[in-house]
C-alpha cells in the first residue's frame, strides 16, 4: 500500500533484527491530491530496507496535520517528512521539531525563506512552483509560433481561458500566475477571456468550460488548467462543442503528466503537460531524512542529491509533449 | 408571520408563494439574459441539461429520503464510488495504465450493474442501521460517507493503480452515457438528459402511484400513525434509502461516463447541493413534503446559477456569495405556502 | 373607576382559514367571577376563538376588550402579560424536561448572582410544591414529565394555567383525559378560583359537566354565535337542539345486536412490564360490542394495543375463529381482520400534512393495488369521497390537509381508514373523546350498523353512559387486571365503579 | 424495538445503555493501549487533550443550535473566517507578505474580539434567517456556509495578499493562544485546554442554570409549548445562533494562533465533525436532548480516534472506515437509552 501499516515490517521492506532502522514521519498535506500519492508512493519505495516510514493525511487541512506532527514528536520519530498544507505554517512545525530535535525534510511546498533559516536541521526537497507555469505557457508560446492559425481572430493577441484550482493553493496560484506572464515575457500579448475555479476536479472543469464556451465561443484561443484533471475536464466539453474532429482543434495544455494526460496526448487532445516528478521528489526526501535521521549532514554522497544553498534540492519540471511522452512513463 | 393585509394583496401575494420557485427560476433566467443577452439560447439550455442531469438523479435520490423525513449525506462519497467503480472496469486495451490489466472487455450494461447494485447495497446498509437501529438518519449516514469514501480510497489506490486518476475510457461506455445524443444539431438531445427524463418519470410514478410511495408519504407525515396503519415502516425505509443508493450509483456511472474519468474524490459535497436543490424545489427537512416537478426546478435553478454566473463571468468568490444567498432567499419564500396562517 | 360589567369581550371576530370561515362575527362577553362556557359541534370554532384571545391566531377583524380597555395580543405573551392564561385542547409538554420545568416554562424564578441572574432551582421546587399541595394535585416536581401519563400531563397544564394568577383562564376541554377524581379536583379549583373573582371560559362536550359548573353557556355553530343564555335556563336536550340545530331525540341509537359465535379468545395475556397488563383473558363474539371500562391507567390501552401487535407481550394466546395467531404487529393484526382506531389521534392518527384522501386510504393501500403496482386512482378517488359523505365529514375538499379539519372531524377519517379495511374487530380507544353529541350519535350509529352487519366491536370508554348504552357486555380493568364482565340490562355506573376499584389498596 | 429479556438482563443492558459513550470511551483507549502499550502515557493525554480544545469549542457552539432542534452547517467556514480575519490583523511588522502592509501593533484583544465578534454576527444573521424567516435551519446554515466561504475567500484575496497564506503571525498571539502553557513538564497545562474548560463550564451554567437555557431545552423539546408558555422563541434562536457563532469565532482565532496562520480553507467540514461529536455525546439531533459533559466526551472519543489510530499506524483509508463505523456503532448504543419500551 502506498500508506504505512501498523505492523512496520510491511512499510520497511526487509526488517533486519541486528540493524534498527530509523522512523520516518511523513506528513501529506491531502492524501487524495493525484500528484502527491505519486511523491507518497515513492517515498514508500525509496524507503524499502532504509528506512519505517508512517505517512500520515493531513487531509488539506493545517490543524489536522500540526495534530499529526505532535504525534509523530510524541512517538519520537527520528525525522519527519512533512509537505505542508499550508507554508506559512511552517514556522510553527519547525519551532516544535526544534524543541524535540527532530530534523525536517519539507518537500513540494517551499516555506518561506524566513522559517527556512531558523534551524540548521531543516531542508527542502521540492520543484520551483512558479517553473510549471512557465512551462505550460512556453508550451503554447511554441505552438503559437509553429501555428499562426492559432490567433483565431488574428489580433496577435492569445486569447486564454483558465481553469484554476482550490482558491488559496500555493500551486493554484503560482501556475495561474506565471503560464500568463511566461507568455508575455516571450512578447505575446494575452487576453484571459474568462478565468474561474474548478477546484482541481474533472466534472467542475467540465461544466465551468462547457459555460465559457457558450459565452465566449470560438473567442477561445487556448486552455489553461492547473491541472490535467482540469485540462481533460476541459477536452470533454471541447469534444461536445465538435473540437478534436474533423480538424477543430484547440490547445490544451496540463500538469502532472498523469496516465490519463498522457494518454490524451497520445490521442492528440491534450497539447502539452508539465511532469511534476514524483519519482525523484519522494526518493531524496526519504534520502535526505534517512541521512539526517542518523545525525549525517545531507550531502550528494549521503543523499544522492545536489543540495544548493546547504538546505535545498530542486527536482526540475519537464514539458511533455506527445514527441517525448515516453519520458513521463 | 402577521397577515393584516386586504384580501386582494393577499391572493396576489399566495398566488406568488405557490409558485415562488417558479419565479425564482425566470426571474434568474431573465436576470441573467439581461447581463448578457447571448446566454439566451438554445445552446445554454443545451448546455444547463446536460449539466443537471446527474444532479437531477442524485437529487431524486434525496428527495426519497427527504420525504420519509431523514436526510442522506452519503450521497457524494456514493457518486464517486460508483465512478470509480465502473471506470475501473470500463478502460480500454491500448490503455498504459489499466486498473485491471487483464480484465478483458466486459458488456458494457455489467460494470454499469455493478456500480449500481453497489449503491443499491449501500444504500440497504443505510436503510437496515436507520431502521433496525434507530440511527438517526443525519448520523447513520454520515457514518456511512465517511466510510464509503475510506472504501473508495483503498479501491483506488489498490495496485497497479496507486490512486492515479482512472482514465482511458471505452469510447462505446462514454458515448452512450456520456456524450451521446439523438437528433442533431440544435434539435438533439443527449442521451443522459433522456436518462434523466425517464428517471424522474419513473420516480415520478413510484411517489404518486404506488404503494411504497404513498408510505413514504405517510412515514415522513407521521411514523407513529405509519405503524399504526400496518405500514410496514422498516421495509419501506430499506427501500427508500436502496433506491436511493441506487440512483447514486447510476448517477456515479453517468459522471464517469460525460467525464471520460474517475477519482476517489468525485462526487465531493453532491450531497449537499442535492439537499439545497430538493429543499430549494419545495421538498421539506421535515418530511411528509415533496414532488418531482418540485425537485427538477430546484435543480434547474442551480444548474442555472452555476452555467449562467460562469457564463457573465462572475468571481468565483462572488459565485459563492450569490449562491448562498439565492439558496436562503428561494426557500424563505417557498416556505410562506406552508406557513399556517395565524 | 367606572365597573364594568364585563372583564372581557370580545366583539364580532372573524376568522378565515382558506376554505373555511372559522369564525363569523362572533361575539363572546365574560362576567367577572364566573364560570362561562362554550358549546358546539365539533369544528364550530370554539378552539379558534380562544386561540384568538390568547394571540396564536390574529382574527382578521374584530376587537377585544379587557376590563373596557381595547387591547392588542400579537403573541401568548401578551395575552399572559394582560392576565389572560389557557389551558390547550391538545397538551403541549416538553417530555425530556421534568415538572417544574414544565410549570414555570417562559417564567422561571431567578436570583440575582452579581449582575447575573441565574435560575433559582430551589424556590423553583418550593414553589412547585406549594402550588400542587394548593391545588390538592400529587405530582412529583423533578419527575421527567414524559413518564408520566396523560392525565397527569393534563393536572400540570390545568397548575400551571391557574399559577398565572390570571384574571381569566381559558380552559379548552380540561377534563377529556382527566380521571374521576380529577375532575372533582378540577371543580373544586374552579370553585375557589370563581371566590377570587377569576373567570374561566370553559369547553366542553360532557354536557352533565357544563349543566353543573356553569353560569352562562354561550352556544356556537358553523363559526356563528347561537347566542348566551344562563346556565339554569338550560337542560342537556335544549343545549343539544341549540348545538345540532334539530333535536335529538335519543342519545344512543337502537341496537338489538345478536351476538354469534366466539371470533376472538385471549387467554392469560400479560405484559413484560410489571405495571402493565397481566392474565387478561376475555372472549368477544361476532356481532358484538364488548365494551372496556375502568379508570385511567388501567392499562386498557396497553392491553388492546397489545392485541394489535403494537406492544409486546410476554405469556398469553389470542385465538381467533378457534385458531390460535401470533400478531406481531400491525400488519398481523391487518391480516387477521382487526382494526384499532387509537386513543391519541394526533400523536398516532393523523398524517397532518398529507391530504384526507392519503389520510383515508393509508390502512388499505393494498386494495387499490393494480398488477402493475399502480395505484388505481379513480376508485380511491370515489372511496374517499363516499366515505366522507357517508361520515357527514366537514371539509372544503377531499385533498384539504388534515391538520386543518377540527379534531371531530379528524376521528372521522380516521373511522374511515379503518372502515375501508373491512375489518370483522374494530377495536376502538376512547372513539367520542372529544367529540360533539351530534357527532357522537353519527360515530355510534356507524358502530351499530358495523355490528348489525356481523362485525364485532372492542370499545374502551371513560364515559360510563356511553359504555352502558352501548356496550352488550362491559368488561371492566382495575391496575392491569381483568376485575369483572357485566352482563345483562341493569348495569349502573356503581357497578361499573365498583369493579375498577377492586383492586386498589 | 422490541425487549423480551429477563428483567435482569435488562438491567444490566440499561445501565450500560446509559452510559454507553463512556464505555465505548474506555474500550477505545484500552484497545488501542493493547495494540501499542506506548500509548499510555501522560504524552498522549497531553496531545489528545491540546488537539480536542477548538473541536469541543466548536462543538459546544453546535450543541447551542442542535439543542433547539436545529443544525448549523456554517460552523466550519465561520472557523475559517475568524482564522483568517484574526490571522491578517496579527502579523509581526517584519514580515515581507503582510495582509495590511501599513498596520500598526494592535493590541492582541483587538483582532481577536473582531474575529469572535464577526463569528457573532454571522450567527445573527443565521439565528434572524431561521427565526424571522421561517427557513429550516439546514437550509439557512448551508446557504451561509456558502456564503461565508464567498466571503471569506474575498477578503483573503485582496489586494496585496492575493490569497497568500497568511503567515508570520505575532509570537505573543501564537504563544498564548497557540502554544503557550502552564505548569512545566508532564504537569504542564496549555491555555488552549484552559480556555476550552472555561469555555465548557460557561457553557454549562447557560445550559442548565439560565433562561436562555432551559428555554433552549423547551424550544427543542416542544416549540408549541414554548411558544404558548410565552417564551420568546426568536430571540432564544437569535442568541442562540449568535452564542455558536461566536465560540466558532473563538475557535477560529485559537486554529490560527496554533497553527501559526491560517487560509481560506481552514475550517473545511469542521461542522459536521461538531454535529458527530455532539450526537455521540448524546445531543439528538431531534432537539431537546443534551448535556455539556456529553459533548465533551463525544469530542474525546473523536480525538483518541484520530490520535490513537494514527499512534497505531492505521491507514488514512482504514481510519475512515474505522471511523464511519464507530459513529454509527457508538450512537446505535446510545439512542438505546431513549427507545420507549413497549
Ligand atoms: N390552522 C387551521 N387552518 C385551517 N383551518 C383551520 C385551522 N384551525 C382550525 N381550522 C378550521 O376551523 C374550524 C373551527 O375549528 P376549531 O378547532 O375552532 O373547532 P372546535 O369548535 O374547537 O372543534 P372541536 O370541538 O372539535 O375541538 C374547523 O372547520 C377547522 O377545520
Ligand atoms: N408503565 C408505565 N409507564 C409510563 N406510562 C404509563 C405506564 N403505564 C401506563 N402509562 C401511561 O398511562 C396512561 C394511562 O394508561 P392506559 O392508557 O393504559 O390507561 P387506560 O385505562 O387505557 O386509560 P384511557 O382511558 O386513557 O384509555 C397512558 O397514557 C399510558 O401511556
Ligand atoms: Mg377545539
Ligand atoms: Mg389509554
Amino acid at each position: 500500500g502506498a500508506s504505512s501499516s501498523p505492523a512496520p515490517s510491511s512499510s520497511s521492506g526487509t526488517p533486519s533484527a541486528s540493524e534498527k532502522q530509523p522512523t520516518i514521519g511523513v506528513a501529506i498535506y491531502k492524501f487524495d491530491d493525484t500528484f502527491m500519492t505519486g511523491v507518497r508512493n515513492a517515498i514508500s519505495t525509496a524507503a524499502q530496507g532504509k528506512a519505517t516510514v508512517d505517512i500520515v493525511d493531513g487531509q488539506n487541512s493545517q490543524p489536522t496535520q500540526n495534530d499529526k506532527i505532535d504525534l509523530f514528536l510524541n512517538k519520537k520519530v527520528n525525522a519527519l517528512a512533512i509537505n505542508p498544507v499550508d507554508l506559512t505554517a511552517a514556522g510553527v512545525i519547525i519551532d516544535k521539531a526544534k524543541a524535540a530535535n527532530t530534523p525536517v525534510v519539507f518537500f513540494n511546498r517551499e516555506p518561506m525563506a524566513s522559517d527556512m533559516q531558523k534551524w540548521d536541521k531543516v531542508y527542502y526537497v521540492g520543484a520551483k512552483a512558479e517553473e510549471s507555469g512557465i512551462m505550460q505557457g512556453q508550451i503554447l508560446v511554441d505552438y503559437w509560433k509553429a501555428h499562426p492559425e492559432m490567433d483565431k481572430n488574428k489580433d496577435g493577441t492569445m486569447d486564454v481561458v483558465i481553469l484554476t484550482g482550490e482558491p488559496g493553493h500555493p500551486d493554484a496560484i503560482a501556475r495561474t500566475k506565471f503560464s500568463v506572464q511566461a507568455i508575455q515575457d516571450a512578447g505575446i500579448k494575452v487576453n484571459i477571456l474568462a478565468q474561474d475555479t474548478a477546484m482541481w476536479d474533472r466534472s467542475k472543469a467540465q461544466d465551468k468550460m462547457a459555460a465559457f464556451l457558450g459565452a465566449q465561443g470560438e473567442k477561445i484561443e487556448a486552455v489553461l488548467g492547473n491541472n490535467d484533471d482540469m485540462a481533460l475536464g476541459a477536452i470533454e466539453a471541447l469534444k461536445a462543442k465538435g473540437y478534436f474532429a474533423n480538424n477543430k482543434f484547440m490547445p490544451v495544455v496540463g500538469v502532472d503528466a498523469t496516465a490519463p494526460g498522457l494518454q490524451a496526448l497520445k490521442d492528440g487532445t491534450l497539447l502539452g503537460t508539465v511532469l511534476n516528478d514524483a519519482k525523484n521528489q519522494g526518493t531524496a526526501t526519504l534520502n535526505l531524512a534517512v541521512a539526517l535521521s542518523k545525525g549525517l549532514t545531507p550531502s550528494k554522497d549521503n543523499a544522492g542529491y545536489e543540495i544548493t544553498d546547504g538546505k535545498y534540492v530542486w527536482v526540475p519540471y519537464k514539458k511533455i509533449l506527445k514527441a517525448n511522452m515516453a519520458d513521463a512513463q | 408571520m402577521k397577515t393584516n393585509n386586504a384580501t386582494n394583496a393577499n391572493r396576489v401575494g399566495s398566488f406568488f408563494f405557490q409558485y415562488a420557485i417558479y419565479f425564482v427560476l425566470v426571474f434568474l433566467v431573465l436576470g441573467i439574459t439581461a447581463i448578457d443577452p447571448s446566454f439566451w439560447s438554445i445552446n445554454s439550455l443545451h448546455d444547463i441539461l446536460l449539466q443537471s442531469s446527474t444532479r437531477a438523479i442524485i437529487a431524486l435520490g434525496a428527495a426519497f429520503v427527504l420525504i420519509t423525513g431523514g436526510v442522506d449525506l452519503s450521497a457524494g462519497r456514493m457518486v464517486g464510488f460508483a465512478a470509480v467503480l465502473s471506470a475501473s472496469m470500463l478502460q480500454i486495451q491500448e490503455y498504459s495504465h489499466r486498473f485491471y490489466p487483464g480484465l478483458p472487455d466486459l458488456p458494457l450494461w455489467v460494470p454499469v450493474l455493478i456500480a449500481i447494485f453497489v449503491g443499491l447495497l449501500v444504500g440497504l446498509i443505510n436503510g437496515v442501521i436507520v431502521s433496525r437501529f434507530s440511527v438517526p438518519p443525519f448520523i447513520a449516514t454520515l457514518g456511512s460517507m465517511v466510510a464509503v469514501l475510506g472504501l473508495n480510497s483503498l479501491y483506488f489506490d489498490m495496485k497497479p493503480n496507486q490512486s492515479q486518476p482512472i482514465g482511458g475510457l471505452r469510447p462505446d461506455f462514454t458515448s452512450t452515457l456520456g456524450s451521446g445524443y439523438i437528433g442533431s444539431g440544435v434539435y438533439s438531445i443527449p442521451y443522459i438528459v433522456i436518462i434523466a427524463l425517464l428517471v424522474a418519470g419513473l420516480v415520478w410514478v413510484i411517489f404518486n402511484k404506488t404503494i411504497l410511495g404513498k408510505s413514504m408519504y405517510a412515514i415522513g407525515g407521521n411514523i407513529q400513525a405509519a405503524i399504526v396503519s400496518g405500514i410496514n415502516v422498516k421495509r419501506v425505509l430499506l427501500y427508500v434509502y436502496a433506491a436511493a443508493g441506487a440512483l447514486y450509483g447510476l448517477a456515479g456511472v453517468m459522471e464517469a461516463a460525460r467525464t471520460g474519468g474517475a477519482t476517489s474524490s468525485y462526487g465531493n459535497m453532491y450531497e449537499l447541493d442535492a439537499i439545497a436543490a430538493c429543499v430549494v424545489g419545495g421538498v421539506s427537512t421535515a418530511g411528509g413534503i415533496g414532488t418531482v416537478p418540485g425537485v427538477l426546478v430546484g435543480v434547474l435553478i442551480f444548474g442555472v446559477i452555476n452555467y449562467g454566473l460562469t457564463y457573465i463571468g462572475v468571481s468565483p468568490y462572488w459565485q459563492l456569495i450569490i449562491k448562498g444567498l439565492i439558496i436562503i432567499v428561494a426557500v424563505a419564500f417557498d416556505i410562506r405556502k406552508y406557513l399556517t396562517k395565524k | 373607576m367606572p365597573e364594568n360589567k364585563f372583564i372581557l369581550e370580545m366583539n364580532n371576530v372573524s376568522k378565515d382559514f382558506p376554505g373555511v370561515k372559522a369564525l363569523d362575527d362572533v361575539t363572546l362577553q365574560v362576567r367577572p367571577g364566573t364560570v362561562h362556557s362554550l358549546m358546539g359541534e365539533n369544528g364550530a370554532g370554539k378552539s379558534t376563538l380562544m386561540k384568538c384571545l390568547f394571540g396564536i391566531y390574529s382574527p382578521d377583524a374584530g376587537e377585544i376588550l379587557l376590563n373596557g380597555q381595547k387591547i392588542e395580543i400579537n403573541s401568548s405573551r401578551d395575552a399572559l402579560d394582560q392576565g389572560i392564561s389557557m389551558i390547550h385542547q391538545e397538551l403541549h409538554p416538553v417530555p425530556r424536561r421534568n415538572v417544574m420545568e414544565n410549570l414555570w416554562l417562559g417564567r422561571f424564578p431567578v436570583k440575582s448572582v452579581g449582575p447575573i441572574k441565574l435560575i433559582d432551582d430551589k424556590r423553583m421546587y418550593q414553589d412547585s410544591i406549594a402550588l400542587f399541595e394548593d391545588l390538592g394535585m400529587d405530582l412529583d416536581p423533578h419527575v421527567l414529565v414524559g413518564s408520566l401519563s396523560v392525565s397527569k400531563i393534563q393536572s400540570i397544564e390545568i397548575a400551571k394555567a391557574v399559577s398565572y394568577q390570571a384574571k381569566v383562564i381559558v380552559m379548552d376541554e380540561p377534563t377529556s383525559s382527566l380521571t374521576g377524581t380529577e375532575v372533582d379536583q378540577l371543580f373544586k379549583i374552579i370553585q375557589s378560583l370563581k371566590s377570587r373573582g377569576v373567570s374561566i371560559i370553559y369547553i366542553s362536550h360532557k354536557i352533565e359537566e357544563i349543566l353543573a359548573i356553569s353560569d352562562e353557556v354561550t352556544i356556537m355553530r358553523d363559526g356563528k354565535r347561537i347566542g348566551s343564555w344562563l346556565a339554569s335556563e338550560l337542560t342537556t336536550d335544549s343545549i343539544i337542539s341549540k348545538m345540532v340545530g334539530r333535536d335529538l331525540t335519543q342519545r344512543f341509537p337502537e341496537h338489538h345486536n345478536i351476538p354469534g359465535e366466539t371470533v376472538l379468545r385471549v387467554e392469560g395475556l400479560t405484559s413484560p412490564f410489571s405495571k402493565a397488563f397481566k392474565d387478561v383473558s376475555f372472549d368477544l363474539r361476532q356481532g358484538e360490542i364488548l365494551g372496556i371500562g375502568g379508570l385511567v391507567g388501567a392499562q386498557r390501552t396497553e392491553l388492546i394495543e397489545a392485541l394489535f401487535g403494537l406492544r409486546t407481550v410476554s405469556s398469553g394466546k389470542i385465538f381467533i375463529k378457534g385458531k390460535q395467531v401470533k400478531i406481531k404487529s400491525p400488519m398481523d393484526a391487518k391480516k387477521h381482520k382487526i382494526a384499532l382506531l387509537t386513543e391519541e389521534r394526533r400523536a398516532t392518527g393523523i398524517f397532518p400534512v398529507l391530504p384526507i384522501v392519503e389520510n383515508t386510504v393509508m390502512a388499505n393501500m393494498i386494495r387499490y393495488a393494480s398488477p402493475y403496482f399502480l395505484l388505481k386512482q379513480l376508485p380511491m378517488k370515489q372511496d374517499v369521497q363516499q366515505k366522507i359523505a357517508r361520515l357527514h365529514i366537514k371539509t372544503p375538499s377531499s385533498e384539504t390537509q388534515i391538520k386543518n379539519l377540527s379534531g371531530g372531524n379528524q376521528q372521522k377519517v380516521l373511522i374511515a381508514r379503518w372502515l375501508l379495511t373491512e375489518p370483522e374487530i374494530l377495536m376502538l380507544d376512547e372513539p367520542t373523546r372529544g367529540i360533539d353529541v351530534g357527532a357522537k350519535f353519527e360515530i355510534y350509529s356507524i358502530i351499530a350498523d358495523l355490528v348489525q352487519q356481523g362485525k364485532s366491536i372492542i370499545m374502551i370508554s371513560s364515559e360510563m353512559p356511553e359504555l352502558i348504552g352501548m356496550s352488550d357486555r362491559i368488561m371492566v380493568m382495575c391496575e392491569g387486571r381483568l376485575s369483572g364482565i357485566l352482563e345483562g340490562k341493569n348495569r349502573t355506573e356503581e357497578d361499573i365503579m365498583h369493579l375498577a376499584t377492586k383492586f386498589m389498596v
